[in-house]
C-alpha cells in the first residue's frame, strides 16, 4: 500500500506493507525504513513501537485531514491523493503577488484604505482579529487598491483574497 | 457565606471558580455568550444565563445584562475572574449600586489602581520604590514624544488603563515612537475604552516578579510570597514559578513588606498583585497592581497551600482572615504554563477551532486548569488561553522535569497550541539554570521552529490509524452496535 | 543512578513508579501478562516484556521470567511496587543473587517483619508495644483454637506471610473457629504460598494509624507522619487520610518515635511504614510493617510535598536522605479514595471488562493515579484497584468536600466501580465528624444500597444519545469522513 | 416516541415528545414529568437542563445495553425491546432452585463435591475468583448433585449454570 503524506508543507512517498503477522508493519518514508508494531486502544490511542522504542499516539480525524500527537507535538498530516482541492494555504503574506489574504482565521476590525488608493509596500490594509490579538495585513508591493473583497465584522480565513493591489503604477 | 454567586467570566477561570464554589456548597451561575453554549463554564455550573452575541460588548462586557443576570437569578454575589470586567471600577460600581457584593476590591481602589500614574503617586507616598516614569498620562502623541526626549530612549508606552501587556509598546527610538503611540492608543481605546497612554524608562531584561497580596476587610494585610513571570512573549506571560530563581531570603523580605505596604496604603481588600520589575542589581521598582485574581494564581495556591478563590469568598462575604504572614509557609516549587491555542508552525497566530480530542496530564503533581472540554469549539473572539497547567515538586529541577513529563502527554487536537514550543522553553539550559529574564525568548527562542523529528511517526500512525479504522472487529461496540429502534422498527413507536 | 530499571508489576502503581522514573530521566522497562498487551503501565514505558500467560503464577509472581527479562533488557535495578512480589524474600534474594538491586528492603529484613511472629519479638525487643497474640505461627487448626481459647474470643486468625486482608478472618466464637482456619489457610496458601496462621486479640473498632517511614543505607531514618487508614471493608481499606482525626502533637510525637524505633530494629533500609493499632484511649499497639511502597502512599506525598518514589530510587542507589526529621512538615490535609472495580449494586462483587469511556477528575488539589485507560479491557485475574483519587486541602473539611466534587465527576463507564459507595461515605456526618474507626462500614453503611434518586435522568439520558446518535449533522466528521483509498480506490496502491 | 427502559430489575414506560424547539424535549416517565433540554457536546457527552436543573451527563454504548453516568453513579440502561435474549441475570443465587450459577465473572478454582453427592442446604458446592477475590457457591436447598457443568479454571459467567441440584431426596 502507498500513500503520499503532506506535513505542513513538505509531502513524502509512504510505503507500507505487512511483515509475519498483522500487528508488525514495515514502513519505507522517503529513504528511511521502518520495522513498526502496532497496537490499537481505542478508535483514538494507538501504541507503536518504532525500531524498538515505544510510543503513545493519538489521531483525531479533522475536516482537513488527520490531527496526530506524538511526543508533545501535534502535525496535521494530509493525504495528497485525497485533497479534494488544493487550496493555497497561505502563511502569512500572499504568495501571489498583490493578493493579500488573512494568515488566520480572524475577524475584520478595520480597513485602511480604500478602492483606488495608492499604497506602498509595507503599508497598512487591514487590521484583522483574532483571539484578542490584532494583525496589520500590509501591501505586498508598491501598487494601487484594485479590489477590497471584505467588510469590518466579516470572518475571514486563510486563502480568502481580502484586497487586491494592482502593481503597474509607473506611469502615475 | 453567600447561597448562590454568578461569575462574570468564561474559559478556564471560571470553572476554576465553579469548582471551589462547589466544595463550598455555594451555587453557581454561568453567564455565556453565543459562541459559548457549549462551552466547559456553562457545562459545570449549576445555572447558566445567555448574555448576548459573541462580540464582548454585547455579552461578557456588558454591565447591564450581567447586573439583570445576577439579579434574575437571585446570585448574592459576583465574582469578576480576570479580564473582561474584573478591574473595571464601573462595573464593581454597578455591583455595589445593585447590592450585589462584587468579590474583589472596592470600586475607588480599582479606580485609583487602575490609573497607573495615580497608583505610582500613591506608592511613592507610600515609599514603595517606583521605576522613573512620567506621572501624568495622555492622548496626544506629541507630548508623549517629548517626554520620551527628556527620559531618552528606550522608553515603554503603556495604556493607563492597561494589562496583559494590550496597548503596550517599546520604543527603542525617536523614529518609530510616533507610530507605537498611535498603535498603542487605538489598541487600548478598543480593549478598555481609554485610550490615554503614559511612558515609563525601559529597563532591559529585568525579571518580573510580583507578590499576591490578601487583604479583609478588618486590617489585616497578608503576602502570599512572589511568582516569577519573566518569561514572556508579545508582553504575554507564558510560563510562571515560585518561588523566583532569583529570590534570596532578605530579598523576599523587603519585597512582601513593600507588596504590603502597597496594598496598605492604597486601601486595598480582597485578593491582588503587586507586580514588580527587578533589576540584576537586586533593585526593585513598583510596576503595577492587578485588582484581581491573576491567571497564575495556581503556583502560589501549590506552594503555600492556600485557595485564593476561597479566600476571596471568605473576605467578600466579611469574614476575618483566618491566619496571620507568620502562619504562612511556601513550600516546594510550582510552575505554570499557559497553553495558549496558538499555531507554532504558523508565526503563533491564534488557532481557534474544534477541539476534536483532549486527554489532560495525570499524577503525581500535576494540576490542570483547563477550560475547554472534546466537543467544544473554541471561539474567535476570546483570549486564546486554553487552560494552564501547573506541576509542583520539591525542588525546582523536579517541577521542571515534571512539567516536561506533563506537557509531553497533554493531548489537545484539532486546534494547535503552543506545547511544543513550551516543552522545549522548558528543556533549554537556559531555563533549567533559572536565567530567566524577560528577555528570555528573544535571546533564546528567537526563530524557534518546531521540531520535524516526529513527522515520520506521524505519518506512520496516519496510516496505522487508517488500517485499524477499516479493520476494525465486527464485535466492536461502536460499530455494529444493537439494532435500535431508530433502524429497525421506522416510526411505529411515535 | 539507575538509567534503566524494570518495574515488576502493573496497574496504577506501575504506571506511577513509571512516571517518576521518566521525570528523573531513568527508563523504564514494563513487563506484563498476555491479559495485559493494552495496559496503561505497558504503553507509558519505554520497553515492555511479555512474562507469560494470565494467570499470576506465569507472569508477576514468576520470579525466574522477571529477572531474565531485567537482565535481558540491561535493567539495573528492578521495583516491585506493592503485592505480587513485593514482599517475597526469595524474589529481593534472586535480585541480590543476580545483580541486580532490588529497591526496598534488604531480603533478610524482609523475612524477619514479614514472618509476624518474628515481627513482633523484634518490636517487643525494641520496647515498641504490641497486641498481645501468638508468638509461633502453626498450620494445625486445633493448635489454633487452643490458643484462641486461652486468649479469649474474639480473635484474629492471620497468615503469617498476608497482607491486605488475604488469610485473615476474625473469629467471634468457638463454633466458627475450624472453619475460618481451614479458608483462611487455604486463601493464604494460594495468595502466598504459605498457609501458616497466628493469632491476635482482635480489638473491637481500633482506628488503624500507621506511619511512614524512610530509611538510607547510611543509618539515616525519619518518619513522614501518620496515616490514618481505618475505613475499610473485608479487610481492605477504602478510604485513607492523613492527618488522622485522632491524633494529637504529643501522640504524633510518641508514634513517630516508636515507628523510628522499629525500623531501626528490624535494620531497615527504604521506604516502609509501620502499622499500628490505636484504641480509643490512646494507646497504640504494632500491628506489622509492611515492607514495601504503601497503596496509600499519595496522601503522604501531598501532605509532606516529598515524592516517595523519587527517595526509594535515591536510597536504592546509595544516597544519603538529603533532608533530616526537623525538615519534614506536614501541611494541609489529604485524603484517598481507592477506586476499586467492583459492583455497588450487586453485593461488591468484582466487576471486570471494557473500560468504554474514562474521564479523570481534573483541578485545584486533585490527584488520580490510574492504572486503566479507554479501550481496556480490566482482566478477571488481578486486584480490582483502578485507580487512587487523592484530594488535597488546607482543612479536612475542605479536603472532603474537594473529595466528594472529584468522585462525582470521575466518569467510567463499561464497568462498574464503588465510586457511588464513596460519595456516600464521604458525604456522611460521621465521615465528616472524624469518627473513622475500623468498624465504620459496619455501624454506618451495612445494608446501603445505591440511591434511585438519578434513575430517571439516566432513562432521559438514554434517549437524548438515542437521538443524537441517528441525527448527527451530516457535516460531522467522524460519521462523514472525507473518502479514503480503502472506500474508493480499492487495491490499485497495494 | 415510546420506550420501555430497563435499570436493574425495574422497567418503566418513558413517552418522549418535543417541545417548541428540536433541543426541547418533554418526558413521561411513571406518573412523572420533566422538561428537558439537551445540548450534545461530544459522542459521549450531553448537558440536560431538566426542571431548570442543570447535570452533566456521560453515555458509553456497551454489549448489553447503555452504561450511563450522572452525578457520580453509574447506571446500565437496556431497552426492554432490543433485549434479543432475556437472559435471566441473576445477582446471588440462582432463582430456579437447583441451579447454580457464579454473582460475577470468575474464574473457578475449587469443586467442592461431585456428580451423585448428597449435600445440605448452604453448604459449599464451587469455589469462584475474580479478582482476588474467592466466594464459596452453595447449595441453595438440600439436596444430590446432579450435574456439575464446569472444571477447574473455567471462566464462567452470572447465568452460566454451573452445578444442578436435584430436591427430591427425601427417601434416601
Amino acid at each position: 500500500m502507498k500513500y503520499r503524506l503532506k506535513i505542513a508543507e513538505e509531502t513524502f512517498d509512504v510505503d507500507v506493507s505487512n511483515l509475519d503477522s498483522e500487528q508488525d508493519l514495515r514502513f519505507t518514508i522517503g529513504e528511511k525504513e521502518y520495522n513498526v508494531r502496532y497496537q490499537a486502544i481505542s478508535d483514538n490511542y494507538f501504541h507503536l513501537i518504532m525500531n524498538g522504542k515505544a510510543t503513545e499516539v493519538f489521531v483525531a480525524r479533522g475536516e482537513q485531514g488527520k490531527h496526530i500527537f506524538v511526543n508533545g507535538r501535534t502535525f496535521l498530516v494530509q493525504d495528497e491523493d485525497q485533497l479534494p482541492i488544493r487550496r493555497a494555504r497561505r502563511r502569512g503574506l500572499a504568495e501571489t503577488p498583490g493578493e493579500v489574504t488573512p494568515p488566520m482565521p480572524s475577524v475584520v476590525v478595520r480597513i485602511l484604505v480604500e478602492e483606488g488608493d495608492c499604497v506602498k509596500r509595507g503599508q497598512g490594509l487591514i487590521v484583522v482579529s483574532a483571539m484578542k490579538m490584532q494583525t496589520t495585513l500590509r501591501a505586498p508591493s508598491d501598487g494601487r487598491v484594485k479590489k477590497i473583497n471584505t467588510s469590518i465584522d466579516a470572518k475571514v480565513a486563510p486563502g480568502d483574497i481580502l484586497v487586491e493591489i494592482e502593481e503597474e503604477v509607473e506611469n502615475e | 457565606m453567600f447561597k448562590k454567586i454568578l461569575i462574570a467570566n468564561r474559559g478556564e477561570i471560571a470553572v476554576r471558580i465553579i469548582r471551589t464554589c462547589r466544595e463550598m456548597g455555594i451555587q453557581t451561575v454561568a453567564v455565556y455568550s453565543e459562541a459559548d453554549a457549549g462551552a466547559a463554564h456553562v457545562l459545570e455550573a449549576d445555572e447558566s444565563i445567555l448574555l448576548g452575541e459573541s462580540e464582548p460588548s454585547k455579552s461578557y462586557l456588558n454591565i447591564e445584562r450581567l447586573i439583570a443576570a445576577a439579579k434574575n437569578t437571585g446570585s448574592e454575589a459576583i465574582h469578576p475572574g480576570y479580564g473582561f470586567l474584573a478591574e473595571n471600577p464601573e462595573f464593581a460600581e454597578s455591583c455595589e449600586a445593585a447590592g450585589i457584593p462584587f468579590i474583589g476590591p472596592p470600586a475607588r481602589v480599582i479606580r485609583d489602581l487602575g490609573n497607573k500614574t495615580l497608583a505610582r503617586r500613591i506608592m511613592e507616598s507610600a515609599s514603595v520604590p517606583v521605576i522613573p516614569g512620567m506621572l501624568e498620562a495622555t492622548t496626544d502623541p506629541s507630548l508623549l514624544s517629548q517626554e520620551a526626549e527628556r527620559m531618552g530612549y528606550p522608553v515603554m508606552v503603556k495604556a493607563v488603563a492597561g494589562g496583559g501587556g494590550k496597548g503596550m509598546r517599546i520604543v527603542l527610538n525617536r523614529e518609530t515612537m510616533e507610530e507605537a503611540c498611535m498603535s498603542a492608543m487605538s489598541e487600548a481605546e478598543k480593549a478598555f475604552g481609554n485610550g490615554s497612554l503614559y511612558l515609563e524608562k525601559y529597563l532591559k531584561a529585568p525579571r518580573h516578579v510580583e507578590f499576591q497580596i490578601l487583604a479583609d476587610h478588618h486590617g489585616n494585610v497578608v503576602h502570599l510570597f512572589e511568582r516569577e513571570c519573566s518569561i514572556q512573549r508579545r508582553h504575554q506571560k507564558i510560563i510562571e514559578e515560585t518561588p523566583s530563581p532569583a529570590m534570596t531570603p532578605s530579598l523576599r523580605n523587603a519585597m512582601g513588606k513593600a507588596a504590603v505596604s502597597a496594598a496598605r496604603a492604597s486601601g486595598y481588600v480582597n485578593a491582588g498583585t503587586i507586580e514588580f520589575m527587578l533589576d540584576r542589581s537586586g533593585q526593585f521598582y513598583f510596576l503595577e497592581v492587578n485588582t484581581r485574581l491573576q491567571v497564575e494564581h495556581p503556583v502560589t495556591e501549590m506552594t503555600t497551600g492556600i485557595d485564593l478563590v476561597r479566600q476571596q469568598l471568605e473576605i467578600a462575604s466579611g469574614n476575618h482572615l483566618t491566619f496571620s504572614q507568620e502562619d504562612i509557609t511556601q513550600r516546594g516549587h510550582a510552575i505554570e504554563c499557559r497553553i495558549y491555542a496558538e499555531d507554532p508552525e504558523a508565526n503563533f497566530y491564534p488557532s481557534p477551532g474544534p477541539v476534536l480530542l483532549h486527554r489532560e496530564p495525570t499524577g503525581p503533581g500535576i494540576r490542570n486548569d483547563s477550560g475547554i472540554c472534546e466537543g467544544f469549539e473554541v471561539p474567535i473572539e476570546y483570549d486564546p488561553i486554553l487552560s494552564k497547567l501547573i506541576t509542583m515538586a520539591a525542588t525546582r529541577e523536579a517541577a521542571r522535569e515534571r512539567m516536561i513529563r506533563a506537557l509531553k502527554s497533554y493531548v489537545i487536537l484539532g486546534i494547535r497550541t503552543i506545547i511544543p514550543f513550551l516543552i522545549d522553553i522548558l528543556s533549554s539550559p537556559e531555563f533549567a539554570k533559572g536565567n530567566t529574564y524577560t528577555d528570555f525568548i528573544d535571546r533564546n527562542f528567537k526563530n524557534w521552529s518546531q521540531s520535524k523529528e516526529d513527522e515520520d511517526l506521524a505519518r506512520i500512525a496516519y496510516v496505522v490509524e487508517e488500517m485499524t479504522y477499516f479493520n476494525k472487529p465486527a464485535t466492536k461496540v461502536k460499530n455494529s452496535g444493537w439494532p435500535t429502534p431508530w433502524e429497525t422498527l421506522g416510526e411505529w413507536r411515535m
